[in-house]
Parts: C-alpha cells; structure tokens; sequence
C-alpha cells in the first residue's frame, strides 16, 4: 500500500489521520506517531516560515517513504509536512507508522524523520519576536550522521560482518 | 532551460526563477555553476562556496558531476532544513 | 516533572493526552506517541483479557518512567496501560513523550515500551472466535532481548570503548 | 503474610490469595516455593518449573535468592505480556 503523503499549508489532525490508517482494522498491533512543533526557542522567536521546492517535496517524501515501505512490513504510513509561517506550538511535521509489531513502526518513522530532515526540500527561516525576518536556519552535521545510520550495510563478501 | 532557486541561493541572486538558453559545451552541474557565476556578480555570491549548494535535477538530488542532459528544471539551494 | 502513568479498564485518547502534554508550551520540538493494538490474529481472536497486578503495575511502570526521564532530557511522559477485556482494534497501551528534539523521544518511547512488555506485571490471554477461553500469551525471548538494548554500558576502565 | 497468584499460577493453586504462617527457617524466596510445593499436587503444579514463575516482595520484582524479611506481601506470577 503505497503510503499517504501531502504537502501543505494547512494545520493537520493527527487523531483524524490515525483514524484514517487504523479505523476498522484488527491486523495492526503498533502505531508510531511523530510529530515536530515549532519552538519559540526560549521567547526569541514569533514563527518560523518555511519554504519548500513544490513538486520536489511531494516526490522527494513519497521516494523516501517508499523505501520505508520496502525495508520495513508496514500496514500503513503518512507523510504529511506543512509549508509557510508556523507560529510557535503548532505542528510542522507528522509522521505516522502502522505495523503488526512495535519494532518496524519505530524504526520506520525514526529513519522518515532523519530522511526529510536532509532530504526533502524545504528550509526554515526565523521570524524574531523582537520585529523583522531573522536568519536561515543551518543545516546540522547532527542530523546528516542521523541519516547515516540507516545506511544498508556494505553488500561484499565482508558485508554483514561487522 | 528553466532554473530554480530557493532560501538564501533565491534571495541572493534576487529572482526564484529563470528561462536560460545555455552555451554549447556546457555538460554537467558544475559546468553550469561555472557558467552562472560568469553573469554577474549576484550570482558569484550565491555560488561563493559551491560545495555548499545543493542542486536537483527534474526534482531529483544529484551531484556537481550530474550530467545536465535533457533536462527541463534545475533547481539550487541551500542545505535542506525540513522536518 | 513526573510522568503521568494510569493504569484503567477505560479507553484513551490520544489526541487529549497529547494535547494535555502540549497545549501552551511552546519549547516542546518532537511528540514521540507509540500506540498497542489488540490483533484478532488472523479472525481466530475474539478478544484479549489482561490481567494485572493492581498496585504493582502503577509501581512498576512508575519506576521504569522515572529512569527514562532520569535517562533523557523529557518535557513530558505519559504512560497509560489498560486492563480487562479489549476488543481487535482497540488500544492497550500509550506511551506518549515529548522532548526538545527528536533522538529523546524516540528514544524514551521505545525504552519504555520495551520495559512495559517485560517488566510491568500484566498478562494477556486469548478469547477465541470460535468460543471459549484459549491460553495465556507466551513471553517472548525477542522481547527481552529488546529490552537488554538499553542495559547502561560497563562503567570499568574499558567502559564506552565498544 | 499474604501470598497473591496471578494468571496462569493463580489458576494451577486454585485462588487468586491467601493469608499464610510461616514456619520457622524459611530465609528466601526459594525457601518459601520449596515450603508452597510441600502443601499440595496444585501448588507443586503451579511450580513445577520453578525457574519460569517471576516473584514480587510488596510490589517489587525479586530473585529467588532474595530474602523474606519483614515481607506484607508475596506476589508469584508468569513472565509478564503486557505492553
């Protein structure tokens, strides 16, 4: 089952889309829901506004959730990622994993959040309490080695062996 | 060819988008940073540290070494800070 | 803060419990919720019965709360275990946790699932379709290896160097 | 002292507690299986593996080795499935 994804500006309802994946079914045993708000980072901060790449971030998401879906048995999997200014305390991102056991949805939603993190083409700029736009939020070498560790493992004679 | 720009690479060359017709000889990504940075200084700012601006082509991420080919769109960014 | 832990026959709600969490802050950054389903197994189960060590059970999901939050900068932990009989479909088990960024609560969900499932004192048995009482659910050696995960590293002088 | 089973354990003796004295030079928590397996065919059933029925002294798990003490109350049950 291909996964849910949307990109938007809208808030989103994460009890709604839980419902959507899980209403009416008896095979799912786990659900793993992530979901990143803005921070006001101690007060210093009225929004964050985002910006994304239309078309890109869709398929860039749909490709790495796909992969999600082939790595792990998942019975259900949504995407959803907002765009625009995000005042302090609302959602940005939701990431929501179905699947018989506890392990797959874990993982899976971890290795989404890493992925679109580095991958999915939006960037967050910081609109200061104080008046005026702030700077571009920077990239973190933090969430590039989080990436990293989904790595697949080396596939050679040697692979695995670790 | 069209060519996209997002984040601070947007602000910097100060348009998101533009039709380009390229010179012949140009054939990969690098080739045609090289190429925009000739233009103007705008474009020398945003390309100041190359390895530090990201590119996709047709929506796909690719590297400086990415064959231009046939491609419709060419998009330049910075590090992606989503999620 | 303490972490809220409830122990009841009653369904929850996620939305409220995450919203009871959430709703005014604004240094909150990442929602982990992690979500236990009763199967029906294929249709070869009428429902699941839990039985539970009143008392012990908020003791012990208590304990085991107090060391994630001891092991992970938490902004906020709720655990919440039912007992009785619970129908395919329905919810068991929520652990909720919030944190700045995400690697803490991923992090403290999967701990604390891993210790609810070998460590607090309930025990499920199978009401079968087709009639009658079936047996106890087994334990499963897959899950204390999940929870031997999380041992704290050898503290010796060779501590950490693995 | 009071003695509670649950699950499959409280099924095999044939109740859910019960109020016991016990004799003189019971130390563990093995000391008193041993003692509950003399009592009857459903306790002896109850701990025929001794190794795979799980204890509690007031609410905390414990090993076999651990000491009665001033114990209120001793729970014995099956590996836990909850979660």
């Amino acid at each position: 089952m291909p996964a849910l994804v949307r990109v938007q500006a809208e808030p989103f309802d994460v009890a709604a889309e839980t419902a959507l994946l899980t209403r009416g079914r008896a095979d799912i045993g786990a659900v793993v829901t992530f979901t990143g708000l803005c921070r006001d980072e101690g007060g210093r901060l009225d929004a964050l506004e985002l910006e994304h790449y239309p078309g890109m971030a869709e398929a860039e998401i749909s490709r790495v959730a796909a992969q999600a879906e082939e790595r792990w048995p998942l019975l259900g999997l949504t995407v959803i990622h907002r765009f625009g200014r995000i005042a302090p305390g609302e959602p940005i991102v939701l990431v929501l994993a179905a699947s018989i056991h506890r392990r797959a949805a874990f993982e899976a939603a971890d290795f989404l959040m890493d992925y679109l993190k580095t991958q999915a083409p939006f960037w967050k700029r910081e609109h200061l309490r104080q008046g005026g736009a702030g700077s571009w939020v920077q990239a973190k070498a933090e969430d590039d080695r989080a990436a990293q560790r989904w790595a697949e493992p080396p596939s050679g004679p040697d692979g695995g062996q670790i | 060819m069209k060519l996209v720009y997002f984040a601070w690479v947007r602000e910097r060359i100060g348009k998101a988008e533009e039709e380009v017709s390229l010179p012949d000889g140009l054939v990969t990504v690098a080739d045609l940073v090289a190429w925009l940075k000739g233009r103007g200084e705008e474009y020398d700012y945003a390309f100041e540290n190359e390895s530090v601006v990201r590119a996709a082509i047709d929506h796909v991420h690719v590297k400086p070494d990415a064959l231009l080919g046939h491609a419709r769109e060419i998009a330049f960014f910075p590090p992606m800070t989503g999620g």
